[in-house]
């Protein structure tokens, strides 16, 4: 489930919820990843703080009309880390899974 | 010098309630000596050292529960803090959902007033197996 | 320029070069910034190793049918810097800028 | 045993020659003392302390030179170890290309051989106003 319906103006952090229902995660059931969504356009430098130098050059290649075979794109730049309680078969397991949560996008 | 004193005063009954609000959440504690591996006792303060104690969460107003259940009985196996209020913490009670794992059922919940996860409020639906 | 034409069978790093002909630009002309490219499909852990968990449960939510407003995509994830000589009207001025070369690619 | 020994012998000769080949680059070194920010002298280790010095690449083998291009005269405004062996750097001669920038015109090069950065061996065409 997203935050906003209609098109972005341009590359940013949107709420998503992930479902965990899988039989061997006993708790959280679903928790907020988030996802990075929009165009990655110029300037950034007014937009997305979260780019860099290599994207401006990007965007200047594509600006002066060099296809790329990889446009950049919008992906998260800075995660945080989640608990998860696990059945291991045996018994319960608390695992801090890294890298879970989307805190900040930027275009890369 | 009245109107001022009065929205002094108001003033500080908005940072009292404030602060009643968004003061630590308290959850019991209780794991389990049995087949656990790791601890959730990094989200909170513990308080009391009896079997069943008390937490005060550090980061969330969100207590969690997890409940062995077997012959139509109820076994606590975890309880406590919850690190994040943005994982489905929407009810102040304890409404759990079941989850049907290598022959275990266990029920769990989240919820967010002081205390909720002691007991179970509302029992979850008769647990069908799941996964693909 | 592209190190090799044909489609990629999944996300890794490309030679690309890139071309600095601004007049402010003293050193280098060009330089060797390379690019990501190629798909970001199930397994990760096989294939490239610049993967997140965020990453793995995008995956998994796309193969159970639920559409994703931004499927996983291929960019950096490690990049070095780059030396560059300027003219500021003045004189020359050396700088280094940070994140302009690509080092490692991953699915994010 | 002569067999093995001439195997020891073959790869001691190769370990040499890859020291000869994958060893230091030597660049000429000149930094000019008016309106110069910054510094090369990260690239590598300087060994003469006259003003066109010697400087032992660190990890790269490539040289680069600047001279200031006025009134048909060249006037060398940096030389040193270049950071990359990646950045268009072919030519074992300085074979410089122009830049026109604010009325001052630049000849720059990229080479790869031991002291190829002390003279410009070939010119680049007349310089021409760049940028869009």
């Amino acid at each position: 489930q997203n935050r906003s319906a209609g098109s972005q103006a341009y590359c940013r952090l949107q709420e998503l919820t992930i479902n965990l229902r899988y039989d061997f995660i006993i708790v959280p059931v679903e928790y907020t990843a988030n996802n990075c969504e929009g165009p990655c356009r110029r300037p950034l430098s007014t937009r997305s703080p979260g780019y860099s130098s290599h994207t401006v050059l990007l965007l200047e290649m594509q600006a002066r009309g060099t296809p790329l075979r990889r446009s950049p794109c919008c992906v998260p730049v800075k995660y945080s880390s989640q608990d998860v309680i696990l059945f291991t078969g045996e018994g319960l397991q608390v695992t801090t899974y890294p890298e879970m949560v989307v805190e900040e996008c930027g275009c890369r | 010098m009245c109107p001022r004193a009065l929205r002094l005063l108001r003033g500080l009954c908005l940072w009292l309630l404030l602060g009643t609000v968004s003061g630590n959440r308290s959850c019991v504690f209780y794991e389990t000596p049995h087949n656990l591996q790791g601890s959730m006792r990094h989200q909170g303060r513990l308080l009391a050292g009896a079997e069943h104690g008390t937490i005060l969460c550090h980061s969330s107003h969100c207590c969690f529960g997890i409940w062995n259940q077997s012959h139509g009985r109820l076994q606590a196996v975890m309880q406590g803090c919850w690190g994040s209020d943005r994982d489905g913490c929407d009810s102040p009670a304890c409404k759990t959902s079941p989850v049907h794992t290598a022959g275990v059922i266990f029920q769990r919940c989240l919820c967010r007033s002081d205390f909720c996860n002691a007991n179970v409020s509302q029992l979850g639906a008769p647990a069908a197996p799941q996964g693909e």
